[in-house]
């Protein structure tokens, strides 16, 4: 064991944070009267350069061993502190941190009563201090390679980022392309892009590039292992098209005899496609997909005499005998880019989106208006000889957002933009529209957004402030029920075709992403970040980051930033080819341990193995933790029922000293 | 009725075998009601084995409790099979070993014995004060039969048996290689009457109950060392860094003491009464485990001791588990 | 109980959710009572029940323990674990005649400081009226 | 002398200044308790589970205070003068052997302090259980040894012989509550007295057995005996000779209490040495030491036998494990 153990204290004001509401002088004569503590000091900014000197300067000269620091949650300055201890030549372990600002100073007012509990707080950690042993932090070497999930934009950067920096990247897609919800977007805002245009290039080099593997129409089945080492498996879905032989000529789809019969998901229903089929024109990879759910021969096992694709096809690439391949490998980072839903507009029936077709969301519009959508880019309502243009627009936003009655208390982020753009694409389209917009409030944050919407209104289309309370149909026409809240008047208004700002949601089976990795979610149900502001691309997973609107609703130009930071942040384990793995696992003590088994069996990472070890000349079975795969939970320590398994800096002979210093009255 | 030459016989067959180290059973005690855990090593021990509504002790203590002594060095351990007698209870308490890995299936030989309920010596000694001549003892028709000194007695057997006997509902070995007797009818109470009085109570009066009881614990540690769940080489609670409980015998550390040897047996305890029957301060033990089994019973639907296969209650969990208690 | 009684509480809270939490209500200047002091722990599957009895020995009025909501346990399942351990110390504790507002269980992500907040609240509240613990304290006796 | 049981309480609380313990229920059982209440005194059944030895020996017993780093110490507080009323003849005569060790080389102060101070009441045992072999052991149901004062059960009143000069004292304060005894009294006791000795049934001679342990030292007979020995510590915590204690700090905050506690010699940690090693690593060894204790040891530092027939460890070991029977083995085992 070490030697008796010398403390140091150091009490952070963190400016006026603490001190304003912690009597930090009060807190450092008392601390120097705790057993075994050598020297006390109290610093206006403990993290700073000088007052990490401080800590330095007293471990050379006093001979500290121990370090306990007052100040904020360790959560944010643990690993500084334990860098500073490092440098003076101490084992990073031996700190412990009293977190004296968000527990204490931030949350109480008296200044009694939080010096009272800051006390005892340090007096908990100089309890703990004296029982920790130090800890070496090892190294396992990180695979060569990066899993990514999902393909949209997000997913498609990340890739592209981490391939071209010399890395091999598995992108795994659940649809038969990649491209994403970008792909289905007309012109992008405020710039008015072509959405398809600056996508395409992109998805092509992806499918071209030598260090990626692209896994469309796939999805993990699992993953295992840690930082570094995850084992992945990939479930290929079975195309019943083989994928070297398909050119992607399309006489499959062609000839289906359900040609024209099967909705098209990527023209949100409002077209047909063959059972066969290829989800759009620039779809990659260019290769033809059967749908097993509408195709005769899949789903009846028959096709009329014999499948008219496989007659079809010269190159002979349909195969109805194909399985579903399992694909393995092993992949050191993991990149989550799985994207948003949209809202789906009938959980607001007041609106009629599921009675009347003229009502429409925005990833419609966007259809419809898209040159390659189901009417080729007009803007038309009805069909054959009832067609017509619709003259009276309205456009209503935040449905599905900033809505307690849905559960979405949050902001979409993209909806006041994107229908402004409608808009303006609508005046483009049929100059004499009338295009109204009823919104609660106009969020033109982002660069040129608030020029887009100035634009907008110039062009004539009108902003009404106010929240529509239903939708009804009166001579063929839709009435919209509103009261305009600026100038408190009731209005009905008769429009030919309404447009819903939906807004994003996560996606629908975000669970099995959750459990796959052990993500957590945060309120607004998108995954959660390891921080909001320090850590945005990071979760607690180690080696997992999250990319585009699966962590929240963002637009394009902040998808992209934050794949490319995704890409940064797996490049650094990547390049670096290393990652420290936990120091704070778990350890048997095979003298006491009685074999029984209970922690191999809690253990969630089965990083716990019994093994025969030999004792006194008998044969018996011992606990052993493999510590590559111990996560540090301690669960087993818990259920241990002889104390032989202990979590290393969280030992029973840590807290229990920590309890006493916490029960005591002070 | 059992035949004790029969049981003799298997006995003396059983320890001739080439791969039994020896066979725990049950003797006639040294005075009175009592009775013994009898080591048989050859044919005489054997006939002395008996098997009777006074063989209170659940042998399965001594598969754990045998001292390993050192091998020397170039010998082999002795691993021969220890053959052992069990009555359901007792039987039980194996299946819970085997789930635990404290012994292995094939260094024990079963020898089920289908038990119609153990005399509590306390009770009988009320009715039957100052017996000091060896008493034998057996079932007969629903009542047991004493051979006492002053002639043949039968008393009710619901009188007599102890409290654990009442709310047995597995008086055969759940697990056996050979069984001596027939199966016996289960007749013990599926609810919890020994404890529902108590729980019915407010806090204050539990605590009262409770306070009384464990003011009296002299920390002899015979619940935990009679236990046949209670086998670590180093008990926790005897541990000096770090102390959980102290040394020290008072309310505190005794409570703290007896709720951790309950809690260590959460889902673990077969309900053999072994605590309860020991204690000489005569602290209704099982009162503590029964709620526990009670409990593991109602919420996780879960009995301990019966599946050698099954997982351990407190190593696994239900996603869906009661959680109404949780803010 | 009287108004004046200021109870004493532990609390084990997990690093990544409860633990973040109470971060996130410190972060977010949200108030509450001084009465609640934490240890940190890794998961709420590393908080052995023993440990509640334990603070109860060494003077704590009420223990908390707080972990993950289920479902988002950083390790998976280690609140599952908790959760069936601490179903059963509590129902333990009550049989003794332990006052069952001293033992509190509760599921707080890192993104719920708020409902932190109404978590210590209720707990104190709850504790002021329950008294202070008198059962099987370590006491100075004979001291 | 003779006291009429009517008067027993005020007999009791005549006595100015001490603490009277006597058999009271704890729990379930019985043991020596403060007396608040004569009512609760059950004096007339069976001896206490718990020796009095509890009152001048207390399972757990502060030696000194100290506070964290300090270097002076504070030694506990002086316990007042005590009475034990109800004292059976065995557990008084057990006192007078465990005083031979608690006074040997030196005078342990705890000790000495409480033993001094207290007096004993005994009450002749009439009544004797299955298990007693008092008389084997040099006493019986009416012997005086270790008494200030012996009481005998006659019905309406207790005939009361005065033994010493403490018990002298005791009656002082109450002596208008006692009456002269009369020698029908007396004879009545006796008759009483002797009557209960003939109903002692269990009986040994066991003065072979100090001469016939050591050279049984490698015997068979421990490992048969040990072998169902559960390693509880009921037959050593409830011996009232049996005195082995260990000692502790507690601390709580800054303040540190250095205090002992009962030990046994039965646990596998009583002789467990830091390093691991341990002497007496079996039940085996530890039961051998146990016997050789009473038996061999004391007798050869003490000349008595640290046994007296009060028949605890017999009634209450789990496993039958019978002292009288290891004895006879002992006895009868060829040398």
């Amino acid at each position: 064991m070490s030697s008796k153990p010398k403390i140091g204290v150091y009490i952070c004001h963190c400016g006026v944070n603490i001190a304003k509401t912690v009597d930090v002088e009060e807190l450092t004569r008392y601390a120097v009267r705790l057993p075994n503590v050598r020297v006390a000091r109290d610093y206006s900014y403990m993290c700073s350069d000088p007052g990490q000197l401080m800590i330095r300067e007293d471990i050379r000269k006093s001979g500290l061993n121990r370090v306990v620091v007052a100040s904020c949650s360790p959560r944010m300055h643990e690993l500084t502190f334990r860098k500073a201890l490092l440098e003076a030549g101490l084992n990073p372990y031996y700190l412990e941190i009293a977190n004296i600002r968000e527990h204490c100073s931030w949350v109480h007012k008296d200044k009694q009563e939080a010096t009272a509990k800051a006390k005892k707080l340090l007096q908990a950690a100089v309890a703990k201090v004296r029982f920790l042993e130090p800890l070496q932090e090892k190294e396992v070497d990180v695979e060569a390679a990066a899993l990514i999930i999902g393909g949209g934009i997000a997913g498609i950067q990340a890739s592209l980022d981490i391939a071209n920096a010399g890395f091999k990247v598995y992108l795994v897609e659940k649809t038969s392309s990649i491209g994403g919800r970008m792909s289905q977007l007309d012109k992008t805002f405020p710039t008015l892009d072509c959405s398809a245009c600056i996508l395409t290039p992109k998805m092509v080099d992806v499918a071209s590039h030598p260090n990626i593997t692209l896994l469309a129409y796939s999805q993990v089945e699992s993953i295992s292992g840690y930082v570094g080492n995850f084992q992945v498996k990939v479930r290929k879905k079975a195309r019943y098209v083989d994928f070297n032989k398909c050119t992607g000529c399309g006489l499959c789809a062609e000839e289906c005899r359900l040609a024209n019969r099967v909705k098209s998901e990527f023209n949100m229903g409002m077209s047909n496609r063959s059972a066969v089929y290829l989800p759009f024109p620039q779809a990659v990879p260019a290769k033809y997909t059967v749908d097993p759910q509408s195709c005769l021969y899949l789903t009846k096992g028959k096709c009329g005499k014999s499948p008219k694709c496989a007659d079809a096809c010269p190159a002979g690439a349909i195969d109805f005998e194909q399985k579903d391949e399992l694909v393995e490998f092993k992949a050191g980072t993991i990149i989550v880019a799985t994207g948003f839903d949209v809202f789906d507009a009938a959980r607001k029936p007041e609106y009629g989106y599921s009675d009347y077709e003229n009502v429409l969301t925005g990833l419609e519009m966007e259809r419809i208006i898209s040159a390659s959508g189901p009417t080729g880019g007009k803007l038309v309502l009805g069909k054959g000889d009832g067609e017509y243009v619709p003259k009276e627009i309205a456009f209503i936003k935040c449905v599905g957002s900033r809505d307690k009655s849905t559960g979405n208390e949050y902001c979409s982020r993209v909806c006041c933009m994107y229908i402004a753009k409608l808009a303006h694409l609508v005046k483009d389209k049929i100059p004499e529209a009338n295009v109204r917009i009823y919104y609660m409030d106009v969020r033109a944050f982002g660069k040129g957004f608030e020029e887009f919407y100035d634009r907008v209104r110039r062009e004539g289309v009108r902003y009404i402030r106010g929240n529509p309370s239903e939708i009804y149909r009166r001579n063929g026409k839709l009435v919209i029920m509103v009261e305009d809240t600026l100038t408190a008047k009731p209005l009905e208004d008769e429009v030919d075709m309404v447009v819903l700002g939906v807004g994003l949601e996560p996606r629908r089976d975000a669970r099995e992403v959750i459990d796959l990795l052990r993500l957590s979610q945060s309120a607004d149900r998108f995954f959660l970040e390891a921080h909001p502001k320090l850590a945005p691309v990071d979760t607690a997973t180690e080696g997992v980051f999250l990319a585009g609107c699966a962590q929240g609703p963002k637009d394009i130009p902040d998808t992209v930033a934050q794949a490319k930071g995704a890409a940064s942040s797996a490049l650094v384990l990547l390049s670096s080819g290393k990652v420290k793995v936990q120091a704070q696992i778990s350890w048997v003590n095979e003298a006491t341990c009685r074999g029984c088994g209970y922690c191999a069996e809690i253990c969630p990472y089965t990083a716990i193995e019994m093994v025969p070890v030999n004792k006194m000349g008998h044969q018996v079975t011992v606990a052993r933790v493999n510590e590559a795969l111990c996560k540090g939970c301690g669960a087993c320590a818990a259920g241990c029922l002889s104390g032989s398994v202990q979590q290393k800096s969280f030992m029973d002979s840590q807290i229990l000293p920590q309890i006493a210093a916490l029960g005591g009255k002070s | 009725m059992l035949d004790l030459d029969k049981l003799r016989a298997l006995a003396k067959e059983t320890i001739s075998r080439d791969d039994i180290k020896y066979l725990i059973g049950w003797r006639q005690g040294t005075y009175g009601f009592r009775t013994s855990p009898h080591f048989v090593g050859n044919l005489e021990d054997a006939e002395q084995l008996i098997f009777s509504p006074l063989c209170s002790s659940n042998l399965a203590t001594y598969l754990t409790l045998a001292e390993k002594r050192p091998v020397p060095r170039g010998a082999q351990p002795d691993t021969r099979r220890v053959a052992i007698m069990v009555k359901g209870c007792d039987s039980r308490a194996v299946v819970q070993q085997l789930v635990e890995q404290g012994i292995k299936r094939e260094s024990v030989y079963v020898i089920g014995c289908p038990c119609e309920g153990i005399i509590d010596r306390r009770k009988l000694e009320e009715k039957v004060p100052h017996t000091l001549e060896r008493v034998e003892a057996r079932w007969e028709n629903g009542k047991i039969i004493l051979d006492l000194p002053a002639g043949r007695a039968a008393f009710p057997r619901d009188e007599i048996v102890a409290g654990k006997c009442l709310t047995c509902r597995y008086p055969n070995p759940v697990i056996a290689d050979v069984t001596v007797g027939e199966d016996v009818e289960v007749r013990g109470s599926a609810g919890f009457e020994d404890i529902n009085w108590l729980e019915v109570k407010n806090a204050q009066e539990r605590w009262a109950f409770w306070r009384d009881k464990v003011n009296s614990c002299i920390r002899c540690y015979s619940c935990r060392n009679v236990c046949p769940m209670c086998y670590c080489a180093e008990c926790i609670l005897d541990k000096l860094n770090p102390a959980w409980i102290q040394r020290s015998v008072n309310v505190s550390e005794n409570t703290a003491f007896q709720l951790a040897r309950a809690f260590h047996l959460a889902g673990r305890c077969i309900e053999c009464g072994e605590c309860e029957r020991v204690c000489p301060v005569e602290i209704p033990l099982s009162h503590l485990n029964r709620k526990l089994v009670k409990e593991v019973s109602e919420q996780f639907a879960f009995t301990p001791g019966i599946d050698p296969e099954a997982k351990p209650l407190l190593a696994g969990y239900r996603p869906n588990d009661r959680e109404a208690f949780i803010l | 109980m009287s108004e004046n009684f200021e109870p004493n509480v532990v609390a084990f809270l997990c690093n990544w959710c409860s633990y973040a939490g109470a971060d996130l209500a410190g972060t977010s200047r949200i108030e509450y009572p001084p009465n609640l002091n934490v240890i940190r722990v890794m998961c709420s599957g590393r908080v052995n029940p023993m440990f509640v009895v334990n603070a109860l020995q060494q003077g704590a009025d009420g223990v908390l323990v707080s972990g993950c909501h289920p479902g988002d346990c950083h390790y998976m399942e280690g609140n599952f674990l908790a959760r069936r351990r601490f179903a059963l110390m509590r129902e333990l504790l009550n049989f003794v005649g332990v006052d069952e507002r001293r033992f509190n269980m509760s599921w707080v992500s890192a993104s719920e400081g708020a409902k932190w907040k109404d978590v210590v609240t209720g707990v104190v509240n709850n504790l002021q009226e329950a008294g202070p613990f008198t059962e099987f304290p370590r006491k100075k006796i004979d001291w | 002398m003779k006291l009429s049981k009517d008067k027993l309480a005020d007999f009791l609380a005549a006595i100015p200044g001490k603490t009277v313990f006597g058999p009271q229920l704890s729990g379930e059982t019985l043991r020596f308790t403060p007396v608040t209440r004569p009512g609760n005194l059950c004096p007339t059944v069976n001896n206490a589970t718990v020796p009095p030895k509890s009152v001048v020996f207390p399972q757990t017993e502060t030696m000194f205070r100290f506070e964290q780093g300090a270097t002076d110490i504070r030694t506990a507080e002086p316990s007042g003068e005590t009475v034990l009323f109800g004292v059976r003849p065995c557990d008084a005569r057990a006192m007078s052997i465990v005083d031979n060790v608690f006074f040997w080389d030196v005078d342990d102060p705890y000790y000495l302090i409480r033993r001094t101070n207290s007096a004993l009441v005994g009450l002749a045992c009439l009544d004797p259980c299955v298990n007693c072999f008092c008389t084997s052991m040099g006493g019986g149901p009416a012997s005086t040894e270790g008494l200030d004062i012996l009481l005998t059960d006659l019905g309406e009143s207790y005939l009361l012989e005065v033994l010493t000069g403490k018990g002298e004292m005791l009656c002082q304060s109450a002596e208008k509550l006692l009456s002269q005894a009369s020698s029908a009294d007396k004879e009545a006791a006796k008759m009483l007295q002797e009557k209960a000795a003939a109903q002692i049934s269990r009986q040994i001679d066991p003065s072979g057995i100090p001469a016939r342990l050591p050279a049984l030292w490698e015997s068979p007979i421990w490992e048969k005996i040990s072998a169902s020995c559960l390693g509880c510590g009921i037959c050593t915590y409830l011996c009232p000779t049996c005195h082995c204690f260990d000692m502790q700090d507690e601390t709580e905050g800054e303040e540190s209490r250095r205090y002992r506690t009962w030990d046994s010699c039965m646990f596998s940690e009583y002789t467990l040495h830091a390093s691991g090693h341990n002497p007496r690593p079996t039940r085996r060894e530890r039961t051998r030491n146990r016997i050789n204790h009473k038996f061999s040891y004391f007798v050869d530092k003490f000349k008595v036998m640290a046994c007296v027939g009060c028949g605890r460890c017999i009634n209450l070991c789990p496993v039958n494990i019978d002292i009288l029977d290891i004895l006879s083995q002992v006895g009868e085992q060829a040398l």
